[in-house]
């Protein structure tokens, strides 16, 4: 699985892409956010706020129970702040 | 239809318009919105980031939904990306119709969904050196969700 | 400070935005309606007739009452008179301000304004030799009177 | 008093200006209307359909009841249909 992040996201975890493997009680966004968070303090500290976290799985915006089945890359982000 | 475009060179809003009306008999009315960047004291520049695998393709289906919207309508949206600096246009949204009150609503839809529904970050450049990642604006998503109670 | 204009000459609306944005760093939304002669089938010329001693001092009153509503927003319009044929610009309302709902708003209130409180009359030459002068539509009366109940 | 005449209203009374002195008694616009509707069949014509008129006073737009005290100019023309 591959994971992108953008903005503020992409500067805390340091990286702006990464491919991981989460394990497989790991279905959906929510539960992929907790499991990413204990990666690093850096992961921690971007995904700490979810209110202030948005992903999109396969480039589709998801909420936090959209399921990871088939995903092949999942976008980790702030809110949008375009126009 | 509608048709939305991301780039990072300036655009050309008198061009733009005249490409929409040319050929066409029926459009008695015509909209321009550009968004440019505010010189707030001490800003130096904006950089505009964007999510290239969605950005565009997230544009074009705000077009589309504006576009079922408001059959009449044929537009131009433009949104662009990397530095700005004060007094650049970063977006451009340019809507025909025979009647102007679609033209208008249209337009005003583009921008409302633009900003909140497009994956785009800007960060801010400051005379002191400091960066700062603009934040989401409440009073934009209430712009857009107002949309889906008309 | 908005500045309304009458002319029988056609008009530059890149030019007008330009104009209105230069020297000004605090505007981040700019606004252009452009109103066309319709080339409905058979539509050879639409005239617009004017009273000169009232028409344009008319056009300031309702800019000036654009000004005050928008005290953000500032703005230009250009209506033409004389004869004009299809694809042709008629009106031009050109409008910036911090943000964009001023911009759209004032923009909206002075085309509504525009078509139903400025002395104008249009009057159509058809192919077939027979003119026709144009009807006032309810719906602009009814565009216009809705920002009395706002 | 000066009276102008635009759009189809001018056509059909068939000039674009006209001076006149109405009679003490015509006061309002209302009353100004009635005494013009008796001068011509074409300004009779031009101002049978009183919801089709309308009036500026000096430059200023006018109701029925508009007093022409001190008048100057009056305007008389169809709903506008600008923009």
């Amino acid at each position: 699985m591959q994971l992108v992040y953008f903005a503020w996201v992409r500067e805390m975890v340091g990286t702006d892409a990464e491919t991981l493997a989460p394990p497989a009680d790991v279905t959906t966004v929510a539960a992929l956010l907790d499991w990413l968070a204990g990666r690093s303090d850096g992961h921690a500290a971007a995904l700490a706020d979810r209110s202030r976290i948005r992903v999109a799985v396969d480039q589709q915006f998801a909420g936090p129970d959209t399921t990871l089945a088939g995903a092949t890359e999942i976008a980790i982000f702030p809110p949008v702040t375009g126009g | 239809m509608i048709a939305a475009r991301l780039q990072a060179e300036p655009f050309d809003l008198a061009a733009e318009q005249a490409a929409l009306l040319a050929g066409r008999t029926d459009l008695g009315a015509a909209v321009c919105f550009t968004g440019l960047v505010r010189a707030d004291e001490g800003l130096v520049a904006l950089t505009l980031e964007h999510y290239p695998a969605m950005t565009l393709a997230q544009m074009q289906a705000i077009a589309d939904q504006a576009a079922a919207r408001w059959p009449s309508v044929v537009g131009t949206a433009i949104h662009r990306h990397g530095r700005l600096t004060p007094g650049e246009a970063i977006v451009l949204v340019v809507t025909a119709s025979p009647h102007r009150d679609h033209a208008f609503a249209a337009a005003m839809f583009l921008m409302d969904w633009l900003k909140t529904g497009a994956p785009f970050w800007k960060r801010e450049e400051w005379a002191d050196g400091t960066t700062r990642w603009v934040e989401a604006k409440a009073t934009d998503d209430g712009a857009a969700a107002r949309w889906n109670q008309a």
